[in-house]
């Protein structure tokens, strides 16, 4: 029932962005902006046959992306907020290197690890990490100092301290460095789908762009939408199983 | 034994340091129940805070059987004055965090922490999160902690301020009978001079802040029966309270 | 041309589209030259990075025309924003390979990686290329890398063999030891075009006749005097790479005309086979000869 | 002395790096990996004459875009974090816009708002805005109910709330958020300056690359890096005035 | 008058409603001063929560002076449990949050919250954050809060359990004081039944969870001068404390 009420939501969200779009393309009635009913019967159309291998492509690559950030990222962003002698030597390093556009650095990431998956990945890595090791410093610097004296009269490990306050207390915080890092990641698949592959939903996206083809290009996008959704559902229903106090 | 000398605290605030406890030395032996009586801000929670370890940086020498404290060695029952609960723990996961962290939770401790959760008249809320409990509820937990641990030490800040007065009698009650079973050192503040009293095998009295140590009282009536029918407490009651007069109200 | 500023009626401006090619050096030179202050027009310059921009810019009318190709042309038409070929312009793409493969002719490419970008100008260049040499899409490995600067650094680094670029970046290449194995200039295909909107083509006739006597006498400049008069400037608007200043091989710069019509159906066919276009272009559905005669 | 602690901290960072880059561009010697020595030469000599011109540029695009993505996001989040029945509207429409790639609606922004300064200014806003919503969001549901407890009993407004607590609750998410949008919104510049204008940071980089002038290439990253590395610490600096409970 | 009638709250948990209270009649008359004593757990909170109009969700009706709770007119002073203060706000900042949000802050205002908290002994600290405070001091600076709102209804949810004997009876003859001058009706909940006798005009007595109101005594001590002098005043301590014993333990 719950199920049914989120389905519901995302359902009417949708019909209202459709209905905004008709309403503009009926208004304006230029090629760029095409009919979203033109866009949704190609889609029915052409989505086993031509969209769903770019989908399994990008999947892959968008969830190995989030999942080395995160297995970079947590860490380093923990320890970081945690030990303010790291954060101190980490965070010039950190503050330096994250708004470095990394798609200069395409070709390097090219020779380094050739043209075919790792690379694609490595790119959504190295984007989305900085993300996820800021927000989540800053999350555990603000655990407040007294959470901790149970388990500091305890004697308890480092590793239980994380594990017992660190992580839960940080937990909402990881989830959403999660959503706004999948953002990222998705929205990235564009860069990084453009060389050495003829699968992705970003290669799909800027290869009917480059094909003037509106149609295939909304298409696209609208799958890519579908595939955020349902990942930031998941990522919400994760939420309510873990954050239940 | 514990062994606290010329224990001086200061917290940095803006306006520079504060000093909150001024040369402290005290001595808390083995199977003692020292009672801590002090003016609000003097500095009693700062006091089991450096004995509990968790502030660490002090003026003086503190010691635990002649060594530094140690965390990590010592089993030590803390019962914070704002419970220290953990809101993501449910009821019975808080009060089992000190076995876990001194990893040994066999089913010999789950039945003790069951018997003891159950004595704090907790057993119907073994699985609600802390945040929806009663405010006496959560100071039971604390306690629940702090006893399930079976600690070499004890240390309680206030530990029943938070209850009524038939629940509070109940866990004096409960802690008398265990204090005398395992003989655990505990150091326990409190507010109340007949709590002091009725509890302490001594009383130390500190001053306003910065907190020293003023008097530390022997209690003759420590140990016996229904101390409550027995004059002497009374007599102790009103010499404590004379003094605190004069010596908070300066 | 004083004179001229009274007896006409005053021009409304041109915003044209270029990029980073050869192509466009007639261009750069009219305006540098003030070729188009002559004839009393004023022409804004945007330049962009990648064919996409220009064609967004083109799309939403806010360049009326841009150096471009007949590919990117008929996309648009078949996507439903009418652009019109206007002129032919000079560009060439050679197809290079790295300088430690042993391949010395078209045959040896055979199981061989070649950097291209798919779907455009430079992928039509290169089927063109592998189809002299009988080879087809199976006896070859493609691999897309769209900007062209990584497609030069893989083609150098050896991460693919071989690799389809444009004039001035096919240049650094060489001078870094790769070899050219053949280009379209050897081929005599030549798809490289300047286009305007249609709605730039109707109300903008007397600016764009305006923009073409220009352009021609860019042309007749370029190839009257010596490469030493200009280039520094051409490799300073143009965003060419400096190293390349002598070694840069211009191409023969021809005043405006039309484009081959065996040129424009080879694309049409080579579009239609892909299936990358819904329609069937003729030559007059494209092309105009309203402004070259 | 504090300011030169900072300032050391900074320089030791650089340093590493610089040690870090000279090595590996020794070892491997290509020129797409240029010596630290021969860029930081090139940035002496030309910083003034050249790049100081483009650092204005995108330093008035970036600010730009960070207020206006604020401005939009902050209440949006706020919102969105507090009433969770608005929360249960919009969400989903975030949830599926947020993972668009942007660039996509590049002829759109192109025709709505030409190719000048506000098509640029409005990219980077559009990109940032969602992840400012997100992290905002979820700061305002982290907000513990009790803290509002006693401004209910005195009947605090909306807008009281709003001030005495929801504000000050969130203010640390708040810096987070603007530093991860910071950080996206400098390497975004790239994708927003390469069209209509001859300056910024971004040109300036894209221009060399295409080019082929690593060295330019690079001096321009690190110029990139620093407006980051002052960006940020600005941020910091606020953080150490504004949170001093 | 605040008018409570057939009040019945439940909260939501995993294992579904829990009952809290259940069924409470209760008035509180203009000047009152109702002490609230129950076992722990009982929903003493939770009824204060209802009153200051942060549970809104109930069945039954509450009234005050014939309409609904309306925490934008009336003005209602409240002491939270814990203390519910803002840790990003001094302690002055914090002490005249409720006249801020009143939007009233005059300079008289100004003069009488700094009396409050001098009275409080709050004075050295006014502008330290409380998150350096110790517990107490905590305590009466949620006291200055609702004090320094000259509020018409003042509910204390356990007001002076984190403080030592010496300064709890100081702030209890401030609270007397202060009740005498501005004749506030107020409802507090204790735990110590001599405080609530000491106070109180008339004393509810809480039956266990679900709460419901068992007793209420007419204090006939009430108003008398030195009244821990009286016979009369020891003699209802020992009636209640044998109410509340049979009550309670069953
Ligand atoms: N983190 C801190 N920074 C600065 N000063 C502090 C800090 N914590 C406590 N203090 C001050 O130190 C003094 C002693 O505090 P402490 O909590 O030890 O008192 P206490 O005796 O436990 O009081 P109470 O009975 O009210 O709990 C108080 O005056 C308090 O203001
Ligand atoms: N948010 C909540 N959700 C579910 N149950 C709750 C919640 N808050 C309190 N309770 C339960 O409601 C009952 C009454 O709580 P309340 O805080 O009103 O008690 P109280 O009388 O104030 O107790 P104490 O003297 O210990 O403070 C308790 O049994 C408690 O477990
Ligand atoms: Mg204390
Ligand atoms: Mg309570």
């Amino acid at each position: 029932m719950k199920f049914n009420r989120k389905a519901f939501e995302y359902f009417y969200a949708l019909l209202i962005i459709f209905l905004l779009w008709y309403m503009i393309s009926q208004i304006v009635n230029i090629n760029l902006i095409p009919s979203p009913i033109l866009v949704i019967e190609n889609l029915s159309k052409t989505f086993k046959s031509k969209l769903m291998i770019h989908v399994e492509y990008s999947l892959f690559r968008i969830l190995m992306g989030i999942l080395l950030s995160l297995i970079i990222g947590v860490p380093t962003g923990i320890i970081m907020g945690y030990f303010s002698k790291i954060d101190k030597l980490l965070s010039p390093i950190v503050y330096l290197i994250y708004p470095i556009p990394k798609i200069a650095f395409l070709p390097i990431v090219m020779l380094l690890f050739g043209l075919g998956e790792m690379s694609k990945i490595f790119m959504i890595t190295v984007i989305v990490v900085f993300q996820v090791i800021v927000s989540l410093r800053d999350a555990v610097k603000g655990i407040p100092e007294n959470i901790y004296y149970s388990i500091y009269s305890l004697g308890g490990s480092w590793f239980q301290i994380l594990k017992e306050i660190i992580i839960p207390a940080s937990l909402i915080n990881i989830l959403t460095s999660i959503r706004v890092a999948l953002g990222t990641a998705i929205s990235v698949l564009f860069f990084t789908e453009t060389f050495g592959t003829e699968y992705g939903i970003g290669y799909f996206i800027m290869d009917s762009w480059t094909r003037v083809n509106y149609i295939d290009m909304y298409s696209g996008i609208i799958v890519l939408s579908l595939m955020g959704i349902i990942l930031f559902s998941t990522i919400d229903f994760l939420g309510i199983i873990f954050c239940r106090w | 034994m514990v062994k606290v000398e010329g224990l001086t605290v200061r917290y940095r605030t803006n306006e520079g340091y504060f000093t909150v406890l001024k040369n402290i030395n005290l001595d808390i032996y083995d199977g003692d129940v020292l009672a801590l009586v002090g003016p609000s801000g003097c500095g009693k929670s700062t006091l089991l805070h450096v004995l509990s370890g968790i502030i660490n940086t002090y003026d003086g020498k503190v010691t635990i059987n002649g060594e530094g404290i140690n965390t990590k060695k010592h089993k030590i029952g803390l019962v914070l004055q704002d419970y220290g609960l953990l809101p993501w723990k449910s009821v019975y996961e808080n009060a089992v965090l000190g076995l876990k962290i001194k990893s040994m939770l066999t089913s010999d401790d789950r039945d003790y922490a069951l018997f003891i959760l159950d004595r704090l008249g907790l057993k119907e809320f073994v699985r609600r999160y802390p945040q929806k409990l009663s405010g006496g509820q959560r100071q039971r937990v604390a306690i629940a902690r702090a006893l399930i641990l079976k600690p070499d030490i004890l240390l309680m800040d206030e530990p029943f301020s938070a209850l009524d007065e038939i629940t509070r009698e109940e866990m004096q009650e409960l802690f008398i009978e265990i204090q005398k079973e395992y003989k655990v050192s505990t150091v326990f503040v409190t507010h109340s001079v007949e709590e002091a009293v009725y509890i302490g095998k001594r009383i130390a009295i500190m001053s306003k802040s910065p907190g020293t140590i003023k008097q530390i009282i022997h209690n003759e009536t420590y140990g016996l029966k229904d101390k409550r029918l027995c004059r002497e407490f009374y007599d102790l009651m009103i010499k404590i309270r004379k003094d605190i007069k004069e010596e908070w109200s300066t | 041309s004083k004179e001229k500023e009274t007896s006409s009626e005053k021009l409304q401006t041109l915003n044209i589209g270029i990029l980073q090619d050869t192509d466009s050096i007639p261009i750069l030179i009219a305006k540098e030259q003030g070729y188009f202050k002559d004839e009393n027009l004023d022409v804004n310059i945007e330049q962009f990075k990648s064919a996409q921009e220009r064609d967004s810019a083109l799309q939403s009318g806010k360049i009326d025309g841009a150096i471009s190709d007949i590919m990117a042309a008929a996309f648009a038409n078949d996507g439903g924003f009418n652009v019109k070929i206007t002129s032919l312009t000079n560009g060439t793409y050679d197809l290079l390979v790295n300088k430690d493969e042993n391949i010395n002719s078209l045959q040896d490419l055979k199981g061989k990686s070649i950097a291209i970008s798919k779907n455009t100008l430079i992928e039509y260049v290169t089927d063109m290329i592998l189809k002299k040499a009988g080879l087809t899409d199976k006896d070859i490995n493609k691999v897309s890398i769209p900007q062209m600067p990584t497609r030069l650094e893989m083609l150098q680094n050896g991460k693919v063999d071989a690799a389809t670029l444009p004039n001035a970046l096919a240049t650094v290449a060489m001078m870094n030891g790769s070899k050219m194995l053949d280009n379209s200039n050897n081929l005599g295909i030549n798809p490289g075009v300047l286009l305007f909107t249609s709605s730039a083509v109707d109300s903008k006739k007397s600016e764009i006749k305006a923009f073409y006597i220009a352009y021609n006498k860019a042309v007749d400049y370029l190839n009257k005097e010596p490469k030493s008069a200009y280039i520094d400037k051409v490799i300073e608007d143009g965003g060419f790479p400096k190293e390349i200043k002598d070694a840069l091989k211009l191409p023969v710069y021809q005043k405006a005309a039309l484009p081959d019509k065996k040129d424009f159906d080879d694309v049409i066919k080579w579009l239609t086979d892909k299936g990358l276009i819904k329609n069937n272009y003729n030559y007059s559905d494209l092309v105009t000869d309203e402004f070259i005669k």
